[in-house]
């Protein structure tokens, strides 16, 4: 039973990625006073990309070729650990935290190697930057995992976010600092602005954009969906380690309706966060990102002292 | 099982003397026949006499090599009973000092670092026979090479089974020596001269270091065996003094940083099979005896050696995953990211040392087994990439992934081999590599049981140190694997290299690709065994880490943190067969093939990719206080200075920064020194016999 | 009303005096035909020999380079003009070649700003530019065989296509032995929709070594087609030389056929040329700020420019009948009238204008996420600027002042108070701010040319006569000054018209400013030069 | 005793605490003028925040005018004469450039780690909770040292000045919480 939902869970989390995705863009449309498509408009994209035929480069190599799969399907495995609308589910323990980092790493692998696969500029240009930020993200990543695992004494995201639930409301500034640091890697293991620049047209500044720049058809249409419910995951962690309150505890159907109502209000308020902050700021020259994913680090590193100096015995 | 242990080393001995036949081959190969014909193997002996020299070359190759192999298989079978055996094995040498016989030990600890050995010596005996035969057009002594291979072998399987000081020190010294040679093979080039030189310094100012170590211990024991040493009680001040020593003397080996300089000079000079060896097994013997010396023999340790090790692991692991980042030879990478690999093992150890002196002796194991499953992990892929490497290098003859390229479509099913590495040594799921990272983590992660909140604070930073680590030597792989194998072919010796034909390359680098994905989806049968060691070092076994079957990894509880690799390795492959069906299903519509992307100007080239200095660039950039960077471009004008230069040169150097604030400082001291020496040596007759004269003098008021 | 056949004025000719001397100190024979033709320049005429000589001495007096033109004279050889700006003075010195012995010296090491120039006239021409530091060719890529000369009179108009040309991959571009330094080749074909241009880098990880600019897509051939075009129709081929400055090629090129025919037109017609020229600026600047945020990643002020742009431009098409401009300006004046009513609600569009940018430029200059980006990147000093004469935005972000609206005005400036904007920095943000602050200065010339608008005919006939002659227009469009030649043949058709877009000497910059900065800026730095890659290709 | 047994207050108050510090690494790392003088003038609301809540808990009046004198002379006056200040001066354009932030924040870190080891040992603050927020108030003061240390501007220096200030005033207000 439990593994039944936790399936069905994962499906339906694949299923409202490109959802997510439609309304950051289309809440981003408003704010630049823009007349918006319709929310529903990447479901639109993908099926039409799934039934064009794919064009692939004769130079090519099945690297190339396994890397939208490799991609999709870490994606959709770290869907499957992430608790979604209930917790306690047999799928969480088959993975902690750090195999979810593992599995984005094991994506990123792919995807870089797909970039430098055809051997052009643009290809190898976005993947020794991906490279770059992940290098200095995942320092961040980790301490602010640190934080929440060494508070909670578990890597174990459900019983992590039992424990928050089991505490209640607790004012800890080593969660707010720990928030901060992941929202902040969350923006750039996504690829957003001001780090990268989702909508961009131009080769040379891409990052995500410039690995994928030679797919089409229905790879182009697994690198995108994997890359929706990467951005869907990263606000699902947020949203539900940080405020789990409203998650289904145990699998009754009243329980999990609300569980799901619960999560989809907090995705439709950092839907609106997001494009708010993007809005606001210009993408960063390329060696800031240093700066700015120190700034993650340190943050998170405040958590885990404030933790350690203010929290505990 | 000691006696399989023999064998073992008998069987590495032999390979030795096989080899040495080829000094003459003449004469040997009428020595053979006569020896043949006495065993009646007349026909044999006589086809071999008369056939080519090649073929009595490629007999010689296969018998060495096959008797190391032999070495191999006898040493992991003894190895495994001794992991298993429930009480160690004892064996004495008639060798040695007249009042000290060479004492044998065969234990857990042992064990598994034989097997550790064994596997790497198994993998290189299939891979040999096929590689050094490109030595002999060379014009290269084949017999040195075979020989001393050997005597390297057994000197490692050697150090591993000593039971006393002294036998430790000689095998540890024949390991040395030997491996020297090995360094020095290619001689002719001045670079590999002043490496294996190097190396040398290094090996005997660490066996000082070494000595005085196990001196500082033997002192207060009554004898030189290790069951002497381990029944005296040091006061803290001997015993951090005699950790110290040991931690600088086997660090020295294991490639520390600060004290690592050699290791990324000696390991790629050597052949590649060596350096396979060098660097996947060598490296685990300093580790040996760094757990054997600081776990075994000085006992209950201090939290601060513990702090000491974790430091120097991560410093370790950091900056050989950077400067592994920024090379660009491949086996100069590899070498450097043993050095972090080390690094990793020994913030396992640190860790462990910390947990056990502050008291949490369960936790003390997790540490101790995560360095230890780190050890066999890194032995499997480093020892697959180095002799993948030398593959490239036979194939191509260029060890430079400037010149590299394309060879994912030239090499095929080596490059597949390759991937499996790379994917292991970045520590991805679900192979090994990232167990045992998973399992230094969750080490990590307890520190809320110490009560210094220092350490409670300083542990997690080391942890986000080594999560930068791992993923910088992700892009370091992506490097190796994106410049070299992936894109098209940026030299000529790339783009006409061929798939090696003989069977043992490839067989010897697929059984240890194998080996990372068993190693990968079962840690609970191999944690299961590592606990013999802990059991015996630490008195405790990680019971809980399979508690909940062999399908979960449970290191502490399951409701800490689990991992159940196999289930993920199982939906891996779900999806990948999958993934397959669908690409290859007759209903998909096939992809049409163009050439790529050129926004219209007419045709790529090679020099249009990214570069492996490129691709490494921004993070140069961002850690460039860690380097010595030279970088200068020179642009010659045409004819006036803003119009297109006619010419551009570019030059990048970048080194270590330990070779200016610690080498080139030492070696100006040594050789002020050796200046003040030569001073007193004046070549004048009666100065010497003046030096002679006042020693007398003194020697004469000593003795009345 | 200044006459447009006014001579030199002492201030902008007391140089030329003293060139004059020195060269002929150096036994350099030079006739002066000042006052002969091309007014208001002074022209002299030199021996071919001399010509390289006539570069040193005037890179010397720190003249400007301003252009280079070669003219088939249909069998009685070929002449040779270059033209040189010093305080908004004009001098065009001439030679003429016997087509035998088809070579000048080059002036290319004197003035870097003449490489390119002097390539583009040997691939059309034939003539060899001895001691050209760049042997390569230019625009000629692989669209005619070697020994054709397109711009020669022998040469049709339709030229002699093949049936598919052949990609340019062989040229020969810097590259690099180093094996670290990787090419980038970007474009023609790029994934915005912009002009086709292609740039080659030597590129180590991020940081630009070199970039190559290699242009001519867009060779359209605006020289030769011009031959045989009446005056209209010239008018009408000037605006098409490149879509963003229709308005101030049309100008220039209406100037240069004016001043042949020494037509004077009337008052309204220069206000009205005023008007159309200034909102030609304001529109195209409008749409550069928005474009350079938005190659940085900021879309909030692209939007909300691009919203103001679209006003304008609309604003265009209900005022002046299109929304660019194009083929408002016609020779003897102006073809549309700006109808009375017409006037106020510009005037209130202009106050609006002004109010939403004293909104919007606060929050561009105070959002340090884009001055981040902005400032310190695409650095271009002054000396580069001018040794290359870069004109316009990209020479005022430098602080290399010229505009000819303020230092040689021509009508209707002559009567207006313009100011000038100007910048020391170099960067990104210069640019981006001298372009903002020519928006505010224009606003004001259009209040001023609005309040001056006077009643009255808009535009004079094109007289019927035929003549041989020839005009120079030179107009300050708002990429920067704007040069045509237009020779008449006597049958009242063009023999020869050479517009030169500010672009040709702003290209080069792109090259020299983006040096030691990183790929990712590059796009932004581009945009802050915004060269017009037709006008340009010719 | 951890956090969680404490009551809401004592949360509030070692949450403003932590925000305290981190409004000083923020001033660490920033390099432009005005945004600092921002960051200084928040420093001075959360320590007038952490007054008056503890005015309110433990019912003191006096502090409520301490938290008053605070949000006017730290929030307003102080930072709005600053602004003048540089205007006047006109150095507001000038960013500094910050040799080696990454360092200067590890150093930062490292600080913060000090000052909680020095206080550990101080027996006579029986009260853990009143402790560690000592440790945060050393903290502010030597990243305010820090501060002066990395800068070469006099402005800078009078607001690392301010903010050693504040550390102080930080450790006294916090100690009538845990007073009995």
């Amino acid at each position: 039973m439990a593994w039944l939902i936790s399936f069905f869970e994962t499906a339906l989390f694949i299923a409202l990625a490109p959802l997510f995705c439609g309304w950051v863009k289309w809440v981003k449309c408003l704010l630049q006073n823009r007349r918006p498509p319709s929310v529903l408009q990447p479901y639109r994209d993908l099926i039409k990309l799934f039934r064009k035929r794919p064009v692939i480069a004769a130079e090519a190599s099945w690297v190339f070729e396994a890397a939208p799969y490799v991609v999709f399907v870490t994606a959709v495995f770290a869907a499957g650990i992430v608790p979604f609308a209930a917790h306690h589910l047999p799928t969480a323990k088959v993975a902690d935290l750090i195999v979810l980092v593992g599995f984005f790493a094991l994506g990123r692998f792919f995807l870089t190697l797909a970039g430098m696969d055809l051997g052009t500029a643009f290809g190898g240009m976005g993947s020794s930057r991906e490279m770059m930020i992940a290098s200095l993200a995942e320092p961040a990543m980790l301490m602010a995992v640190f934080t929440l695992a060494i508070s909670a004494s578990t890597t174990n995201l459900s019983e992590a976010i039992h424990w928050v639930l089991e505490t209640g409301l607790v004012l800890r500034p080593s969660f707010v600092f720990a928030l901060g640091g992941l929202t902040l890697v969350a923006i750039a293991e996504t690829g957003r602005i001001p780090v990268d620049n989702p909508a961009t047209h131009l080769e040379l500044t891409m990052v995500h954009e410039a690995m994928i720049l030679e797919y089409s058809g229905k790879y182009l249409a697994l690198l995108e969906w994997g890359s929706q419910i990467k951005l869907m995951l990263y606000g699902v962690l947020i949203s539900n380690i940080f405020l789990p309150w409203g998650i289904a505890e145990d699998f009754e159907i009243s329980h999990l309706g609300f569980g799901l109502a619960a999560i989809v209000a907090k995705l439709a308020v950092l839907g609106i966060a997001l494009p708010t902050g993007e809005t606001l700021v210009a993408k960063m020259r390329v060696f800031r990102y240093q700066e700015f994913l120190g700034f993650a680090y340190l943050l998170s590193l405040l958590g885990m002292l404030s933790h350690v100096i203010l929290e505990v015995n | 099982m000691i006696v399989l242990c023999y064998f073992g080393l008998i069987a590495a001995l032999l390979s030795g003397a096989v080899s040495l036949v080829l000094i003459a081959p003449e004469w040997s190969q009428r020595g053979l026949a006569r020896l043949s014909g006495h065993i009646r193997l007349q026909s044999w002996s006589l086809q071999l006499t008369r056939t080519d020299p090649k073929r009595f070359h490629r007999a010689v190759d296969y018998g060495a090599f096959g008797l190391l192999g032999l070495s191999g298989a006898a040493v992991i079978a003894s190895g495994l009973g001794a992991l298993l055996a429930d009480n160690a094995m004892f064996d004495q040498l008639p060798l040695g000092l007249p009042w000290l016989r060479w004492h044998i030990r065969l234990d857990a600890l042992s064990g598994f670092f034989l097997m550790v050995i064994g596997v790497a010596t198994l993998a290189v005996s299939l891979y040999g026979p096929g590689y050094v035969r490109s030595f002999r057009h060379g014009g290269y002594s084949l017999a040195a090479l075979g020989f001393c291979t050997a005597w390297f072998i057994a000197g490692m399987e050697l150090v591993v089974i000593s039971d006393d000081a002294f036998m430790f020190m000689v095998a540890w010294e024949l390991m040395s020596v030997a491996s020297y040679f090995l360094v020095a093979f290619q001689h002719e080039h001045a670079a590999n001269r002043r490496a294996s030189f190097l190396y040398l310094l290094m090996a005997v100012v660490g066996a000082i270091h070494l000595i005085l170590a196990f001196g500082v211990v033997a002192a207060f024991a009554n004898g030189f065996t290790f069951d002497a040493l381990r029944a005296t009680h040091l006061s803290p001040l001997w015993a951090s003094i005699a950790f110290g020593l040991a931690l600088i003397g086997f660090g020295m080996k294991a490639g520390l940083v600060p004290l690592h300089a050699w290791l990324p000079e000696a390991h790629p000079v050597a052949p590649s099979h060596i350096s396979a060896l060098m660097s996947g097994v060598m490296l685990k013997v300093a580790v040996y005896g760094f757990i054997r010396f600081v776990f075994d023999i000085l006992g209950d340790g201090h939290w601060e050696w513990g702090v000491c090790t974790l430091v120097l692991g991560t410093a370790s692991a950091a900056l050989g995953a950077m400067y592994a980042f920024q090379q660009n030879n491949i086996k100069r990478l590899l070498a450097y990211s043993s050095i972090e690999n080390i690094g990793i093992v020994f913030m396992g150890l640190g860790l462990s040392m910390i947990f056990f002196a502050q008291g949490h002796r369960e936790l003390g194991v997790i540490g101790l087994i995560a360095a230890l499953y780190h050890v066999v992990n890194h032995a499997v892929f480093k020892t697959l990439l180095f002799l993948q490497a030398g593959t490239v290098l036979h194939q191509t003859h260029e060890g430079n992934l400037e010149q590299l390229g394309g060879l994912v479509k030239r090499l095929p099913r080596t490059s597949i081999i390759v991937l499996v590495g790379c994917v292991a040594i970045s520590g991805l799921p679900p192979l090994n590599g990232f167990v045992s990272e998973w399992l230094t983590f969750q080490t990590a992660l307890q520190v809320s049981a110490l009560d210094s909140g220092i350490l409670r604070s300083v542990i997690p930073v080391a942890a986000a140190l080594m999560a930068l680590t791992g993923a910088v030597t992700a892009a370091a792989f992506v490097k190796v694997y994106g410049v070299g194998f992936l894109g098209q072919p940026r030299s000529r010796h790339a783009a006409h290299a061929r798939e090696t034909r003989h069977l043992g390359m490839m067989a010897g680098p697929a059984f240890l690709a194998a080996l990372c994905v068993l190693l990968g989806v079962f840690p609970g049968v191999v944690i299961a065994a590592l606990g013999h060691v802990s059991d015996e070092l630490l008195g405790e076994t990680l019971a809980s880490a399979y508690a909940n079957g062999w399908l979960w990894l449970t290191p502490v509880s399951q409701n800490v943190a689990s991992y159940s690799a196999p289930i993920v390795f199982l939906a891996c492959v779900a999806a990948a067969s999958i993934g397959y069906r669908l690409l290859t299903s007759p209903k998909a519509v096939p992809a049409v093939r163009v050439p790529r992307w050129d926004c219209g100007f007419g045709g790529l080239s090679a020099r249009m990719q990214y570069t492996s200095s490129a691709f490494s660039q921004p993070l140069r950039r961002v850690f460039h206080p860690l380097f010595e960077l030279r970088e200068q471009t020179v642009t010659t004008p045409r004819g006036h200075l803003l119009g297109t230069p006619a010419r551009l040169d570019f030059r990048l150097e970048i080194q270590d920064r330990s070779w200016r604030h610690l080498y080139e400082p030492l070696v100006r001291w040594i050789e002020a020194a050796a200046r003040q020496i030569g001073r007193i040596q004046t070549g004048n007759i009666r100065t010497y016999i003046a030096y002679s004269f006042f020693t007398l003098l003194a020697l004469l008021a000593v003795v009345s | 009303m200044m006459d447009s056949r006014a001579p030199l004025s002492d201030l902008h000719s007391a140089w030329i005096t003293d060139l004059r001397q020195t060269l002929a100190a150096q036994g350099v024979e030079s006739q002066d035909l000042t006052g002969m033709t091309l007014l208001p320049a002074a022209v002299w005429q030199v021996k071919p020999d001399d010509w390289g000589l006539i570069a040193r001495e005037a890179q010397l007096v720190q003249c400007r380079w301003a252009g280079l033109w070669l003219d088939d004279l249909g069998g009685q050889g070929f002449r040779a003009n270059v033209a040189l700006v010093k305080h908004g003075g004009f001098l065009v010195v001439r030679t003429e070649l016997e087509a035998s012995t088809l070579k000048l010296a080059s002036h290319a090491r004197y003035f870097p700003a003449a490489d390119r120039v002097e390539r583009h006239a040997a691939d059309l021409y034939g003539v060899r530019f001895e001691g050209h530091p760049d042997p390569r060719r230019w625009v000629r890529h692989q669209a005619w065989p070697e020994d054709q000369y397109p711009l020669r009179k022998t040469f049709p108009a339709a030229g002699r296509p093949e049936d598919r040309t052949r990609p340019d991959s062989e040229y020969p571009f810097l590259g690099s032995a180093a094996p670290e330094v990787y090419e980038i080749p970007v474009g023609p074909v790029h994934a915005g929709i912009i002009e086709p241009g292609h740039f080659r880098f030597l590129a180590v990880g991020e940081t630009v070594l070199n970039l190559e600019e290699r242009l001519g897509y867009v060779h359209k051939g605006i020289e030769k087609i011009a031959e045989g075009r009446d005056a209209d129709g010239l008018a009408r081929l000037a605006g098409r030389v490149s879509g963003d400055s229709t308005v101030a090629h049309a100008w220039a090129a209406c100037m240069a056929m004016e001043r042949a025919y020494a037509l004077v037109i009337p008052s309204r017609g220069y206000r009205l040329r005023g008007i159309l020229a200034e909102r030609e600026r304001i529109g195209n600047h409008l749409g550069d700020i928005g474009a350079i945020c938005n190659d940085v990643g900021f879309p909030f002020a692209n939007y909300q420019l691009t919203r103001l742009r679209e006003g304008w431009l609309r604003d265009n098409a209900a005022w002046f009948g299109h929304r660019l401009l194009m083929d408002r300006i016609v020779p003897g004046g102006v073809a549309t009238d700006l109808r009375n009513e017409h006037v106020e609600p510009m005037r209130r569009r202009l106050s609006e204008l002004a109010t939403e940018l004293d909104e919007l430029r606060p929050i561009l200059d105070t959002n340090h996420s884009l001055q981040d980006r902005l400032v310190g990147a695409g650095m271009l000093s002054l000396e580069d600027a001018t040794s290359l004469g870069c004109l316009g935005y990209v020479g005022r972000g430098s602080g290399f002042d010229c505009d000819l609206r303020r230092d040689r005005p021509y009508a209707p400036y002559d009567e207006l108070e313009v100011d000038a904007a100007s910048r020391r920095e170099g960067d990104v943000a210069a640019r981006l701010n001298v372009r903002f602050d020519e928006i505010g200065a224009s606003l004001k010339v259009l209040d001023q040319l609005l309040t001056k608008l006077d009643s009255g005919p808009i535009r004079n006939p094109w007289p019927g006569e035929a003549r041989v002659s020839e005009g120079l227009g030179v107009v300050e469009g708002w990429r920067g000054e704007i040069l045509a030649y237009v020779r008449f043949d006597g049958r009242g058709l063009v023999a020869r018209y050479y517009p030169r877009d500010p672009s040709v000497f702003n290209w080069p910059a792109l090259e020299q400013l983006i040096h030691g900065n990183i790929v990712p800026d590059f796009p932004m730095c581009n945009k802050s030069v915004n060269g017009s890659y037709a006008g340009h290709d010719l | 005793m951890g956090l969680m047994q404490q009551t809401i207050f004592e949360q509030a108050v070692l949450f403003l605490a932590a925000l305290v510090v981190f409004t000083s690494f923020l001033m660490l790392a920033q390099r432009r003028l005005f945004p600092l003088i921002g960051l200084f003038a928040w420093q001075g609301l959360l320590l007038a925040a952490t007054t008056a809540l503890v005015a309110y808990n433990r019912d003191y009046s006096h502090l409520y005018i301490s938290a008053l004198i605070t949000l006017a002379i730290k929030t307003l006056v102080i930072p709005w004469m600053l602004r003048r200040w540089i205007i006047q001066l006109d150095v507001h354009r000038e960013v500094e450039s910050l040799l080696y932030p990454s360092y200067v924040m590890t150093a930062a870190s490292s600080l913060v780690l000090f000052s909680y080891y020095v206080v550990l040992p101080i027996e006579q603050l029986s009260a853990l909770a009143s402790r560690n927020a000592i440790a945060v108030s050393l903290a502010v003061v030597l990243l305010g040292m820090l501060l002066m240390i990395t800068r070469r501007q006099a402005v800078t220096h009078v607001i690392g000045f301010m903010s050693i200030e504040n550390g102080l005033f930080f450790a006294v207000s916090i100690r009538w919480m845990w007073t009995n």
